[in-house]
C-alpha cells in the first residue's frame, strides 16, 4: 500500500487553461496554508511524516513543521482517530489522515461514537474540529479489501459532514474550509484522482463547502455524480452529445449536506435523472439521493430517478472483472 | 495529615457515598432514566487521585463518573440535574448519566463505550505536550476497560511521545457479571505497563490515603515530563453493575469481606485515631453533606427540561438537503 | 448496560391465543435447539455464560453447554467476532453476540472486511458460517452512544444478510435460518422488544428468511416497518380505521434482501406507501426502499414513497426529547 | 542436520528468492496488478518456521505471504497465477497477491488489513481447542502489526483459554516508511508475551536453522497444550514495502549490512562447510527451481481469466431485491 500513480486522467475541469496543478498538490498547499495561518492544526497518520504521505499529500510538510504538527502514527487506527478527538476536544484543530478507507473500519468508534456526538452530548459545551482525511474508491486491482468506497458509512451519522473534492481546486477549497470549520468533516478523496491535473486558483472564493457544481450543462438528462464518477459521466455526456443528446453533469462535491436544491433545479430543466455511483447500489448514497430527489421533485420527474452504481459484489482481483464491477462511460450512455 | 486535607477527604466521600444512595433512590422512584452505575465501595479511588492533581489539569472518566465529576468541582445539583435530565444538568438534559461533562473544569466526561477514554486522554496529552503545558490529564478505566484493543495502542503512543497522561485503573474485579480470572489472562493490570516501557504500580483501592500518595508521585511523575504512568488500585463496587444488576454472581461472603474494608468507615477511624478530625468535624461534615444531596434532589427537580431537540449537532444548524434551516 | 424489562408491549402478533412467550425466551430456545443439533454450534459474547446474557437471551446455555460453547468473552469486540470468523472458517458456526449494537462499530473490520468478504476473494472456497446478534434501538434514556440502531451501516456490505425479527415467532426462525445458513448473518433484536409477548410454535414451517410479513391487510396506504415500528404502525393503524382509512401494514423482517415483490404488490393495491424508521432518516434504510420500491412500482404509485422516520440527530438523553427524536404512533397517523 | 532437511530448506529459500523476483519483474512488466509485497530477505522465517510445523497444522498470515503459501504447499503455479489474476490461480482470480488461500492445504491466508490475522487464528485455535485436536495454528504478523489493538485483545483470550497458537513475529523494522523505533515504544516484540503470562523468545530471522529451531520447540510447547507461544524474528526486506515504494528512507549503509547477512547465502555457505549439501546438490536445485519459475509464469500467461463477477457472493446466489436470481 504505497504510491500509485493514475492514469486515466479524467476530463473535468481541464478546461480552462489557468496554471494546473495535480489533486495531491493542492491538498498540500492547502494543508501547508492552514498550518501557516493557524497553529492550532497539526497531522497524524501513518507515513505521513518522514515519507511524505502515501499518495505524497503531506509531502514536505514534515520537514516544515517538525514531528510535533505532522505525527507518523503506528498502526492503531481507532486510537490515533481519537487521539485526534481528544486533541480537538482541548483546542487543537488535527487533521487525521486513515492511509485509506479501509482502515476507517477500525476506527469507526472514534468517527461515530465520540466526534460526531460530543458537541450535542455534553449540551453543546464541547466541539471536535476534526477533519479526517481519507482515500478510497476502486483503484488498480487492490482486491477486495482495498478497494471499498464506504461513502454510505458515514452518512447516516447525525454530527459529521462529508465532502467529496473531484478537482484540484475543491480539494483545496474543500479541505481548507473544513479545517476551518468547527465540526468533524469527512474528506473522502479518490485513489485515482490524486495524479488527475486541473486548474488551480488559490485564491479564488470558494462556493459553500457542500454545494453541487454543474460541471456541464444539458437538458435532456442530469446526471448526478462524485468523485471518479464525474469524469466518466462528462465522458458520456460529449459521446450522448454526438447522439443529439444533452446531458447535465453534477458533481455533487458533498454527500452530506446534499445539494438538492441544485438537482431539483436541474431536473426541473431535464425532467430525468441518474444517479452514478462508483459504490455498490444496495444501501448506497445514491438511493438517498433518488429518494429525497423523487420526494422534492416528483411533478417535474417523467420517470423514478434511476441509479447506475457498482454490482452488489465484493471488488475482484482480476483487472476485467474489476474494471466490470463499476460503472463505465459505456454503462452510462446504456442507462440514458 | 493535615486537617484541612483530611476533612476535604472526609466531606468528598460522604458526598459520593451519600449522592450515589441518593440517585439511587431517585432512579426507583423513575426519576432518573437509562443505565445508572453507582460508586459505592470505590470512593477512595477518586477521591484520593484527584486531589493529587491541581486546577488546570483534565479529567477524563467513564460511564461510572458521577463522584469524578463531583470532586473535580462539578456542583452536586449541575449532576443531579443531569441525571434528572433537566436543562440545569452539567451537560444540559442531552446527555444523562453516562455523559457528564463541563469544560469549564476540564472535566471532559463521561464516555459509554468502554475504551473510549484512553484516546481521548492521550489526544489531550498530546495537545498538551505540543503546547509545552504543564498541565496534565488524568485517565481513569476500569479492568474491564483494559481488555479493549485501544488501551494498548494508547499505551504505546503514550509512551512513545511521552504524553503527560496518568493513567489510573479502577479494579474493582468485574467486568459487569465477569470475574477479572475470566476476563484477563493476568490480573494484576499494572503489570501492562512495562510492556510499553511505562512505569506503573498497584495500591489499595480501598484506602484513600494510600492512593492519595501513590497518585501525588505518579503525577509528579507526569508533570516533569517524564511521559506517562499507570496507578492500578485494587478496589470493589458494593452494588451491581447499574441499578439493573443484582450482582448475583458475587457471593455473600465476597461482599462481606469487602465490606469489613469499607474506604469510608476505614478513613474515618483512622481519621479519629490519628486526631485530623474529632468526632464533630466527622458530624458536621456528614451534616452539611446531607443537605447538600437533599438540595441537589430538589434542585433537579424543580429545573425545567430541555426543549430543543435539534440544537448543537452542528456548530451553526444544518439542513442536510442544502437549503437555509 | 444490563437487562432492562419493556412495558410498551407491542401490538404484533398478540391477536391468536396460542402459548405466549417472550422475544428472548424464543430466542433461547432457537439456539438451545440449533446448540442440540449440531456441536459446531457454540456461542461467544461478554456476560453471555454465567450471567446470562444482558437481555437473558442465553440464560441456562451455559450451565447445560459448557464454557467451551457458552464463552464469555473480555471487552474485546473486534477480536472476539474475528475470532468468530476464524472458527467459522476451520469448521465451526459460531453465534456470537455484541452486546448491543453501538460496540459493534468496534468489530466492523471483523464484520465487514472479513466475514463477509472471504468466501468471494478465496474464489469460493471458504465460508463463514457465523451469526452476528446484536440489540439496538431507541430504549430508554440510555443516552446518545447507547441508543443507536445501525440498520443501516451494514446495509451495502456485499456478503451479509441483514434480519430484523419483531416477534417471537420470527425471532425463533429467522435466528434458527441464520445458524444453518452458510453465510455471515447479522441479527439484529430491538431492546425494547425483548420482553414483548406473542404467540410460539416451534414446530411451525417458517417462511423464507427474508420473506415480508403483511400484519395487516389495508387497500389506502402501505405503511412499511420493522422492529418496534410495526407494533407504532399497527397501532396508527387501528386509529386511521376509525376515520374510515385502511392502511395495510406490512412488517419487512428482512433488510437485506428486501422483499420488494410483496411491497410492490402492496402498493399496487394501496397506490402509496410510508416507510416508517426508527433511524435516522438521511442515508437510512428507508432511503433504499423508498429509491427501489419508486422504480419498480412507479406507474402503481400516485405519490413517491415517503419516509417517516427519527430526526438527525444524536439520541438525546432526556425523556421528552427523547421520544420527539423518534416516530410515535400520532406522527404515522399525521404523514398519513 | 540431516541432508534431506538441508535441501528442503535450501529449495524453499532459493523458490522464495526466485519467485519474488519473477514476481517483480512480471509487475513491471505489467502482468500483475495491485499492491504486491514482496519477501526477499525474510525467506528464514517462512521456510525455518513452516518446516517445524505438520501437515494438518492451519497457517494463517498477511498479504507478504507467497511465500507461506509455497513453503506450506501450495505449488508456485497456483500463486503466480493469482497474481496474474487468472482462474487457476489459488484464489481463483479473485483474491490477488494479498488474498491467498488453499482450504485444502489448511492455509488460510491472506489478509491485507493489518492485524487482522490475530483473531483469525485465535478463532481457528478455540475451534481446535473445542475439539481436542492436536493441532495447532501458525500466525505470522509484522512489527508494526503488533501496535494494532487485535494484537492485545487476542494474546489476551489466547492465553486466558490456552488456545493452540504460535504467533510468529516477521520483525524487519520497518511499518511501511517508519521504523520501529518510531512506531513502537519497546521494539522488542516478544516483550508483550509476558503481559499474558504467555512465553516468547526472540530469534535470528536471518538463520533459518535458528528460527526452525526455535519453532520445533515452540510447537512442541504448544501442542502440548500450554497454550500460546511468541516468537520474534529478527529480518529485514530488501526491497521497498512494496513494489510502490523506493524505500528511500533506508541508508545505503543499513541495507548493506544487512544484505551482508543474507539468509540464503548464508545457508548456502553452511550447508556445504557443514557437508549438508555439496555444491552440485546447491546447483542441482538452483537449476530445478529456475524451471519451476519458468513454469509458474508460463501457466500464469496461458491461464483463463474467471468471467463469473457475481459468484461466491453468497452460498447460494441471492436477489438483494427478493425475487428469483
Ligand atoms: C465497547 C463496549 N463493550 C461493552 C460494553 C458494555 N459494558 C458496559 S460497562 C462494561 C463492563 C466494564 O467493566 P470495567 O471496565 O471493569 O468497569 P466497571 O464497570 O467495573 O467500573 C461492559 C461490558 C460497553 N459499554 N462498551
Ligand atoms: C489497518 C491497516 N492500516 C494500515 C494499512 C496499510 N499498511 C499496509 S502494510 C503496512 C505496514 C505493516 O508493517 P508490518 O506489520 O511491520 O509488516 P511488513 O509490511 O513490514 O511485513 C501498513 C501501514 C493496512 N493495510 N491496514
Ligand atoms: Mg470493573
Ligand atoms: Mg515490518
Amino acid at each position: 500500500m504505497t504510491r500509485q500513480r493514475n492514469d486515466d486522467v479524467g476530463s473535468i475541469g481541464t478546461a480552462r487553461s489557468a496554471p494546473e496543478l495535480e489533486v495531491w498538490q493542492a491538498l498540500n498547499i492547502a494543508l501547508d496554508r492552514a498550518m501557516e495561518r493557524d497553529s492550532a492544526v497539526f497531522i497524524l497518520g501513518e507515513d505521513v511524516g518522514l515519507f511524505g504521505g502515501s499518495y505524497r499529500v503531506t509531502q514536505g510538510l514534515f520537514a516544515k513543521y517538525g514531528e510535533w504538527r505532522v505525527r507518523d502514527t503506528p498502526i492503531s487506527e481507532n486510537s490515533f482517530v481519537g487521539i485526534g478527538v481528544g486533541a480537538a476536544l482541548a483546542g487543537g484543530r488535527p487533521v487525521v489522515e486513515i492511509m485509506t478507507v479501509n482502515f476507517a473500519l477500525l476506527a469507526l468508534d472514534s468517527i461515530i461514537n465520540m466526534a460526531a456526538k460530543m458537541r450535542y452530548m455534553s449540551g453543546g459545551q464541547m466541539q471536535v474540529p476534526l477533519v479526517v482525511r481519507m482515500p478510497g474508491g476502486v483503484a488498480k486491482q487492490l482486491g477486495a479489501q482495498h478497494s471499498q468506497r464506504l461513502e454510505h458509512t458515514l452518512l447516516n451519522v447525525p454530527g459529521l459532514r462529508i465532502v467529496t473534492p473531484a478537482t484540484p481546486q475543491d480539494s483545496y477549497w474543500q479541505l481548507s474550509q473544513a479545517i476551518v470549520a468547527d465540526d468533524p468533516i469527512i474528506v473522502l478523496e479518490h485513489e485515482l484522482l490524486y495524479f488527475t491535473k486541473g486548474p488551480f486558483d488559490a485564491d479564488a472564493l470558494p462556493p459553500p463547502m457542500h454545494a453541487a457544481a454543474i460541471r456541464r450543462e444539458g437538458s435532456d438528462v442530469t446526471l448526478i455524480a462524485w468523485h471518479r464518477m464525474v469524469s466518466f459521466s462528462m465522458d458520456a455526456a460529449a459521446k450522448l452529445s454526438d447522439s443529439g443528446i444533452e446531458a447535465e453533469v453534477i458533481d455533487l462535491r458533498s454527500l452530506r449536506p446534499v445539494d438538492l436544491p441544485l438537482l431539483r433545479e436541474s431536473v426541473s430543466k431535464t425532467h430525468r435523472a441518474i444517479v452514478v455511483e462508483e459504490d455498490c447500489r444496495f444501501g448506497g448514497v445514491g438511493a438517498e439521493i433518488a429518494a429525497s430527489l423523487n420526494e422534492a421533485a416528483y411533478r417535474d420527474l417523467v420517470s423514478p430517478v434511476l441509479r447506475l452504481a457498482a454490482s452488489d459484489v465484493p471488488t475482484p482481483y482480476n483487472a476485467e472483472l474489476e474494471r466490470a464491477s463499476i460503472p463505465g462511460i459505456k454503462d452510462i450512455i446504456r442507462v440514458v | 495529615m493535615q486537617h484541612k486535607l483530611a476533612r476535604q477527604f472526609f466531606y468528598d466521600m460522604t458526598l459520593a457515598r451519600q449522592f450515589e444512595q441518593a440517585a439511587a433512590e431517585q432512579y426507583t422512584q423513575g426519576k432518573i432514566g437509562g443505565f445508572l452505575h453507582l460508586y459505592p465501595g470505590e470512593e477512595a479511588v477518586a477521591v484520593g487521585s484527584l486531589h493529587a492533581a491541581e486546577a488546570g489539569d483534565y479529567v477524563v472518566s467513564t460511564y461510572r463518573e458521577h463522584v469524578h465529576a463531583m470532586v473535580w468541582g462539578v456542583s452536586p445539583s449541575a449532576v443531579m440535574a443531569e441525571l434528572f435530565g433537566r436543562a440545569t444538568g452539567c451537560s444540559g438534559g442531552y446527555g444523562g448519566s453516562m455523559h457528564l461533562y463541563d469544560v469549564s473544569r476540564r472535566f471532559l466526561g463521561g464516555y459509554a463505550i468502554v475504551g473510549e477514554t484512553f484516546a481521548i486522554a492521550a489526544g489531550v496529552g498530546y495537545w498538551l505536550r505540543l503546547n509545552d503545558s504543564t498541565h496534565i490529564v488524568i485517565c481513569y478505566f476500569g479492568d474491564g476497560a483494559a481488555n479493549q484493543g485501544t488501551f494498548h495502542e494508547t499505551l504505546n503512543m503514550a509512551s512513545l511521545w511521552k504524553l503527560p497522561v496518568l493513567f489510573v485503573c479502577e479494579n474493582n474485579r468485574y467486568q459487569i457479571g465477569t470475574e477479572i480470572h475470566r476476563h484477563s489472562a493476568v490480573p494484576d493490570i499494572y503489570r501492562h505497563a512495562s510492556a510499553y516501557g511505562i512505569d506503573g504500580r498497584q495500591v489499595d483501592g480501598m484506602d484513600v490515603v494510600a492512593v492519595y500518595e501513590a497518585t501525588r508521585s505518579a503525577v509528579q511523575h507526569v508533570r516533569s515530563g517524564n511521559g506517562p504512568y499507570l496507578i492500578e488500585c485494587e478496589t470493589y463496587r458494593y452494588r451491581g453493575h447499574s441499578m439493573a444488576d443484582s450482582g448475583a454472581y458475587r457471593s455473600a461472603l465476597e461482599l462481606a469481606e469487602l465490606r469489613a474494608r469499607d474506604p469510608l468507615a476505614l478513613f474515618r477511624e483512622r481519621a479519629l485515631t490519628q486526631e485530623w478530625l474529632n468526632e464533630s468535624d466527622c458530624q458536621e461534615v456528614e451534616k452539611a453533606v446531607e443537605g447538600v444531596v437533599v438540595d441537589a434532589v430538589r434542585f433537579a427537580d424543580e429545573s425545567p427540561p430541555p426543549t430543543d431537540l435539534s440544537k448543537d449537532v452542528y456548530a451553526v444548524p444544518l439542513d442536510l438537503y442544502g437549503g437555509r434551516p
